[in-house]
């Protein structure tokens, strides 16, 4: 009999990293050890315990690793509760990869990009951060834009810090939600950021964060002068299968787990505003 | 089941706090015997019983199902034990009307001095149930396979 | 065509039922139900099956893997086995249409095994209508209920049953029945179909206009506001395809298994974070998005409706996508 | 009567005394009726009905409606305000915002009690009074109202309108039904015809919920159905034991509180005989704890919020009724 895409495989979660009070990242490998599968950035997978539930993540680690997956997870549900509790060794289910991911080899290829991501928004753009840094030469200047509410709630900042913040041709642009002691950077909300930064017109934007920040920066962006054409993003809805059946995560026509979760804005304007 | 094995009920037993479950340590301590399959959840008072408890203790595999409270008028609460009172006969009533053999459910009023009366009920309890047989009609078939 | 006498019709269900199992349309406790058929049993006189003929392939609830929990590791047991063949006598063209708009979703790459499994080993005869009830709008959505299709086509006229093999499984199944006299079904009185009060809802309207022309329609709100929120509607249709899937912990182990759902109710999108169909309008409003606009918008104009009726006389309400449809129609004029 | 209703609806939205009026909009055929907000005099003129086939129970909307901005009119059967006025005391209704019409009902029909008369095709009915003339596609017949009621309507157990601001026809009396005959009979069978019986008929359910959902006694904000931490299905009959979990749990939350409008009958798409659970709880009550009726007043205290010293044991039960 054929495979089955609703069976899942099962998978080894060898490290857990605390990134945040509510984000940890998970290194996911299969039983014999090696990466589970290959994966397009943006794409995402179905993770599982079984009896506690299943739902559906973004690949956060670039295609571009050759030995694990990793997903960085916000502490707020069920499935993801019961995550934050584990400990390394701990096996799960896996199925994926799921989803179109983001045109990194075709749209995006040559161009400037500017990612702007909020919160745990990072996740899915960290996959595509870090594969541009793999393949530096094929893209223009990189801009990132980067906000939480707090210093301590800002994903992957050692990494942020230690590597991307000292790479050539990637500017990093953080900033949190209030004034803290500690911290010296910009304070403000990203919208707001975005527009001080005024950035050129001809990059491509690739954003992801809570619906009320992709809102107003997408306004903000479009009194720039960017056109919707060259805004990405990326959506999450309720999933059950992933492999567009179970009938629920669809924004009109469009499921999010087969026709995205990366689409472009221009895309969105034909769709109801129901996400 | 396989018909060589001898059947062995489970018998759930919804205890109250303040009276049958020291009643049950009561009946321990004298060294009196009842089965050992007879498994003691310990409720802060017999009306805490929700009749989904019943239910679910049947789905999991219960062959028989026995509440225990304070006595009437003796509630720890003043009144919790008559509330229970009405609601596991209108509980048992309808379980009853759906056929399901009104003998694998009961209630019984037993204080924290009565270890005797533990035991007995139990030995009791377990021996209706024994005569019944396998609960068949409130079973959940997903819990019994294998 | 083969000629078959109807009152030796329990002669051909023996014979069907001869090598695998045979459902037909029977009454099973006041319902008419597909039901396994045994020495005696009659069809029903009803029109059509309570239920929609989509639990043959689609069941209401079926396991789809176990998992054993030791510490922390975890076994996955595959238990899918190849379904025996089986043959479905009865199937109305309505019910008949309706597999071929599962077969869109459940077949699409990556297809559904659990489906495609039932789906290649059954056999579907149909059976042609000639008293069709009030509720019956098949025809407005271009489906001959005279020409029912599926592997076998059958029409009852006079005395006789004809049967017409429509494809290779289905003269496969024509050739191991006993040897049957040709001959050409004599023409029946199709008139009644031209008096269903429902004949000419139209359902064209839909491609004619954009989606967000339909979704921001201002009748979803009355339509909506005396929706209970049930699932009726979505339980008996026969294109009704989205289902939930779920752990059930037996104590031993851990099933996973799917489950019907309904678009109607209000966990259907809950995440940890809320929903985005937080009022019944919005959940009504999906479940006939999906049938007149987004079904058909991806999948080459056909309406996600085989107009069989059955949420027609189900609903506790009596709203219904007939309604619905001339509604929508009337409140973009 | 529809004459009536309708023009007591225009009237009171004309003078400006409700703001909306909850009644029954007409359909596609006769017999489709969907209850319904009405705003304008014009609307209802229009689409309003009142014809055999309004039975749906319209005291479960007001919960919500009663919320809303402004007085609501509802146009309420017998029957309905007994939920009415069971919701009021559950505190579920604000009673400041229903202007309540009571409507003398002859008792309701359905598409499924005309079915039972085995005529098929029906694309219409006329008649308002004793006589229902029936359309078919394949002709017409005219039958008596009576032979055509609802199963629940058979069994009417009042005609008292109650708590009405304003009724039209006349407030009745309750009514010599026999409502508990069928609880009876299965009482007399064995525990193995019982089993069967239920098996066979709890068996059809697909876990819909609409005699959940219409239920005027479930309106819990949300219902342990529905509350994923509960363990219990919510959609799936996954297991007979599920189905019988449901109904058992669902009649026992609504003991005390059960009307006996019989919505969760007439709804059933399986045509599960629900009533008879909620009648038998209600039989029992009446026995064990004194005669009440849910609904009939805003005083008595519902037997499940009551006890008395003296109440029987459960051995009453297990014991059977002669020995305890």
């Amino acid at each position: 009999m054929n495979k089955e895409p609703l069976i899942p495989m099962v998978a080894v979660v060898t490290d857990i990293r605390t990134d945040t009070p509510d984000v940890k990242t998970f290194r996911v490998v299969g039983l014999d050890g090696k990466k589970p599968f290959e994966h397009i950035p943006g794409q995402c997978a179905m993770l599982s315990m079984p009896g506690v539930g299943e739902a559906l993540f973004s690949i956060t680690s670039s295609p571009t690793n050759e030995d694990y997956l990793e997903f960085s997870i916000k502490k707020c549900g069920c499935v993801t509760s019961w995550l934050h509790a584990i400990e390394p060794g701990q096996q799960i289910t896996l199925r994926g990869p799921y989803g179109n991911g983001f045109p990194v080899d075709t749209d995006f290829a040559g161009k400037d990009l500017v990612f702007i991501a909020g919160g745990i928004g990072l996740a899915p753009l960290r996959s595509v951060i870090n594969y541009v840094r793999h393949y530096r030469a094929r893209y223009g200047a990189v801009d990132i834009v980067y906000g939480a509410r707090s210093k301590e709630d800002l994903v992957d900042y050692e990494e942020i810090l230690e590597e991307w913040c000292r790479e050539e041709g990637i500017t990093v642009h953080l900033t949190i939600d209030n004034p803290q002691p500690e911290w010296d950077g910009h304070v403000g909300f990203v919208p707001n950021y975005v527009k001080e930064l005024s950035f050129d017109t001809g990059k491509t934007v690739v954003m992801c964060g809570p619906p009320v920040m992709i809102k107003f920066t997408l306004a903000g962006l479009e009194e720039l002068g960017f056109q919707r054409e060259q805004i990405y993003t990326t959506f999450e809805l309720k999933m059950k299968c992933a492999l567009g059946k179970c009938g629920r995560c669809n924004i009109g026509d469009k499921y999010v787990c087969k026709d995205g979760p990366v689409f472009r804005l221009d895309q969105m304007a034909v769709l109801p505003d129901e996400y | 089941m396989p018909v060589n094995q001898e059947f062995k009920p489970t018998i759930v037993a919804f205890c109250c706090n303040w009276c049958s479950y020291a009643g049950a340590d009561l009946s321990g301590t004298n060294r009196l015997q009842y089965p050992a399959n007879v498994k003691i959840i310990r409720i802060p008072c017999s009306c805490r019983l929700n009749p989904m408890f019943v239910l679910r203790a049947f789905q999991r595999g219960a062959d028989g199902v026995i509440l225990c409270g304070c006595h009437p008028g003796d509630c720890h609460y003043t009144t919790g034990n008559y509330y229970a009172r009405r609601r596991m006969t209108l509980l048992f009533s309808l379980l009853d009307y759906l056929g399901i053999e009104k003998e694998r459910t009961r209630v019984e009023w037993v204080s924290a001095a009565e270890g005797a009366k533990f035991a007995a009920t139990m030995n009791d309890f377990c021996q209706t149930i024994y005569n019944l047989g396998p609960n068949r009609r409130l079973e959940d078939l997903r819990c019994k396979s294998e | 065509m083969k000629i078959w006498k109807l009152d030796r019709l329990q002669d051909l269900f023996a014979a069907l039922a001869g090598e695998r199992t045979l459902y037909i349309p029977a009454d099973v406790a006041g319902q008419a139900k597909f039901t396994p058929w045994e020495p005696g049993m009659e069809m029903t006189k009803a029109l059509n099956t309570n239920r929609s003929a989509k639990d043959l392939f689609f069941p209401q609830v079926e396991d789809l893997a176990a998992f054993k929990i030791t510490g922390r590791q975890i076994q996955v047991e595959d238990n899918r086995e190849d379904v025996e063949d089986f043959v479905i006598f009865g199937v109305r063209a309505c019910d008949a249409r309706s597999f071929s708009i599962l077969d869109k979703v459940f077949l699409e790459e990556p297809a559904d095994t659990y489906y495609k499994n039932r789906r290649d080993h059954a056999t579907v005869m149909t059976l042609a209508c000639s008293r069709p009830e009030a509720t019956c709008f098949c025809t407005a959505l271009g489906i001959d209920p005279q020409a029912p299709g599926g592997d076998v086509s059958c029409w009852v006229e006079g005395e006789n049953l004809y049967l017409q093999a429509n494809t290779q499984k289905g003269e496969a199944l024509l050739e191991k029945l006993p040897a049957m006299e040709e001959g050409e079904k004599p023409q029946g009185d199709a008139s009644v179909f031209d008096r269903l009060p429902l004949k000419d809802v139209d359902f064209s309207v839909f491609s004619e206009k954009a989606l967000l022309h339909w979704f921001n329609s201002p009748v979803w709100e009355e339509l909506s506001r005396s929706c209970l929120g049930c699932g009726s509607c979505t339980f008996v249709c026969p294109t009704c395809q989205c289902y939930d899937v779920k752990d059930f912990d037996t104590g031993t182990k851990v099933k996973r298994f799917r489950c019907w759902d309904s678009c109607m109710y209000s966990d259907f999108t809950m995440m940890a974070h809320g929903t985005n169909r937080p009022t019944q309008k919005e959940r009504f409003r999906q479940r006939f998005m999906h049938k007149l606009v987004y079904y058909p918008n991806n999948h080459d104009g056909e309406i996600g409706c085989v107009g069989c009726g059955r949420c027609l006389r189900k609903c506790p309400i009596s709203m219904n996508i007939v309604k619905v449809a001339k509604a929508l129609k009337e409140g973009s004029v | 009567m529809q004459e009536r209703v309708i023009e007591k609806a225009a009237q009171l939205l004309e003078s400006g005394l409700c703001s909306r009026v909850l009644g029954w909009k007409k359909g596609e055929f006769f017999y489709d009726v969907t209850p319904g907000v009405f705003t304008t005099a014009q609307e209802v003129r229009n689409e309003m009905v009142f014809t055999p086939f309004c039975g749906a129970n319209l005291s479960k909307y007001l919960i919500a409606e009663s919320r809303k901005e402004g007085k609501v009119a509802a146009f309420l059967k017998p029957c309905d305000t007994y939920s009415f006025v069971q919701l009021q005391k559950e505190h579920r209704i604000r009673r400041e915002n229903v202007y309540a019409v009571g409507v003398q009902c002859e008792g309701m029909c359905d598409l499924d009690s005309l079915t039972a008369l085995n005529l098929t095709g029906i694309t219409g009915a006329e008649g308002l009074g004793e006589n229902l003339k029936v359309f078919t596609l394949y002709g017409e017949e005219t039958l008596s109202r009576k032979d055509a009621l609802s199963l629940r309507c058979n069994d009417c157990k009042s005609k008292k309108l109650l708590d009405c601001d304003e009724i039209l026809g006349e407030s009745g009396e309750e009514q010599d039904s026999h409502r508990f005959d069928q609880v009876e009979a299965l009482e007399a069978m064995t525990a193995e015809e019982r089993f069967a019986f239920w098996r066979r008929e709890l068996s059809k359910c697909i876990r819909c919920n609409a005699c959940r959902n219409v239920c005027p006694a479930c309106s819990c904000e949300k219902c342990v159905f529905d509350n994923p931490n509960s363990g219990v299905e919510n959609k799936a009959a996954a297991d007979p034991f599920e189905e019988n979990l449901f109904h058992i749990i669902r009649a026992f939350h609504v003991a005390g509180r059960c009307t006996d409008c019989g919505e969760c009958t007439r709804v059933c798409p399986q045509h599960i005989p629900l009533h008879l659970l909620n009648r038998k709880l209600i039989k029992d009550m009446n026995q064990l704890y004194g005669t009440y009726q849910a609904g009939a007043d805003f005083e008595t205290k519902p037997p499940m919020l009551d006890f008395t010293q003296e109440d029987p044991e459960p051995s009453i039960i297990t014991n059977g009724r002669d020995s305890g």
